[in-house]
């Protein structure tokens, strides 16, 4: 998995780390997002994923083919879950391949802090209390 | 006037009750054009807080909204 | 896998990561060490790795400890090879599991770099002309 | 004069010949069998780019050296 997509799907992560694996790669790292079970002080029992989805893989191959020029790496993918998940599920996958350990960490960074900011992805949270809200950071809501 | 399609998303989607719909609009722009929809839904949310796309791609607030194109006000975004 | 281990068999990624899921941590940074085809400018066709087994468990498990108290973390793990591994064999591999991604990235980067500056283990490269020879970074050699 | 096991790892086993042998030694300290090492195999690597343990525990080079211990000099390491 080279680039950007979505899913609609659970994520294989051995499947999607397994396209990275390259004679001339030194070093993998990647980074996963998982649901976890609180935020902000709420208990939390599950969420969706709802994105805007021709813009976000635009915009999300945008950010990949930024770090593939701004760092000294080998292959680069990202895939983000979309639909209904449970804790402990796989939100997203980022995985870098790299001659050396540097670019790979830097890249990998780099592509989850813009797709967290920039890709049009929105998380509504499901409270054990029974209500659910959209995740909306530095807004105050419509 | 031009008459384009609305597409919302999370809680813009849930104070409009719509994924999308069609309008005709005499706005000048898209600020103009969100104004519209503010006051038709009653949305408090100000434009600084949003970004909008037009046809799949970010566009400036300036910008003429276009016959026939697909307009998104895209609130915040939560991935990750 | 929490802490520090050698290993003498090939890891096995899927069980070392899953070994960190916990549903508190909303992230999860991993690094693996493949074995590429070149180093310094020449082919490589292979390596082996030997370790001071007693005090590299003892360092290795010393740089997990420190990292669990820099970083705000939930758990962490780090295995490495010895033997004789090929092109594209996993060498190392280092997995942290944390609230947040930051702490997650940090405390894997700070793990993997101690650990191939501190621990004793060492790295005998085959080079496609049929030489080979032990790597010592800083040293002239004996 | 004490009888310690010496450990070699990487380049100075291959250059010794040996992963491990027992010596006896008059040595004060670390630094002083380590420069009666260097002299019988032949090793030229100065003494400030190794490391030196005590069973199995990084020791300073001017620890005196403990009966029966297992010694090993750490030339620079290259794992990951």
């Amino acid at each position: 998995m080279h680039g950007f997509r979505l899913s609609e799907v659970p994520l294989d992560v051995p499947t999607l780390r397994g396209s990275l694996l390259d004679a001339r790669a030194g070093g993998y790292a990647s980074f996963e997002g998982w649901v976890r079970d609180h935020h902000a002080g709420r208990s939390v029992d599950g969420l969706d994923y709802q994105a805007y989805a021709a813009l976000a893989e635009i915009e999300g191959g945008r950010i990949l083919a930024e770090a593939m020029t701004r760092f000294d790496v080998v292959a680069a993918g990202c895939v983000h879950r979309v639909g209904t998940l449970a804790i402990g599920d796989l939100a997203v996958w980022v995985g870098v391949s790299a001659a050396h350990r540097g670019a790979a960490f830097d890249a990998c960074r780099y592509i989850i802090d813009e797709v967290k900011q920039r890709v049009p992805i929105w998380k509504r949270e499901h409270y054990r209390e029974g209500d659910a809200d959209w995740l909306h950071p530095m807004g105050d809501g419509p | 006037m031009v008459t384009v399609t609305l597409l919302y998303f999370a809680s813009l989607r849930e104070r409009t009750g719509v994924a999308s719909e069609s309008v005709s609009t005499c706005a000048n722009d898209l600020a103009g054009l969100y104004a519209e929809v503010q006051a038709r839904h009653g949305i408090a949310w100000p434009r600084e807080h949003l970004r909008v796309a037009m046809n799949g791609e970010f566009a400036r607030w300036h910008d003429a909204p276009v016959e026939g194109s697909e307009i998104a006000f895209i609130p915040p975004v939560s991935g990750g």
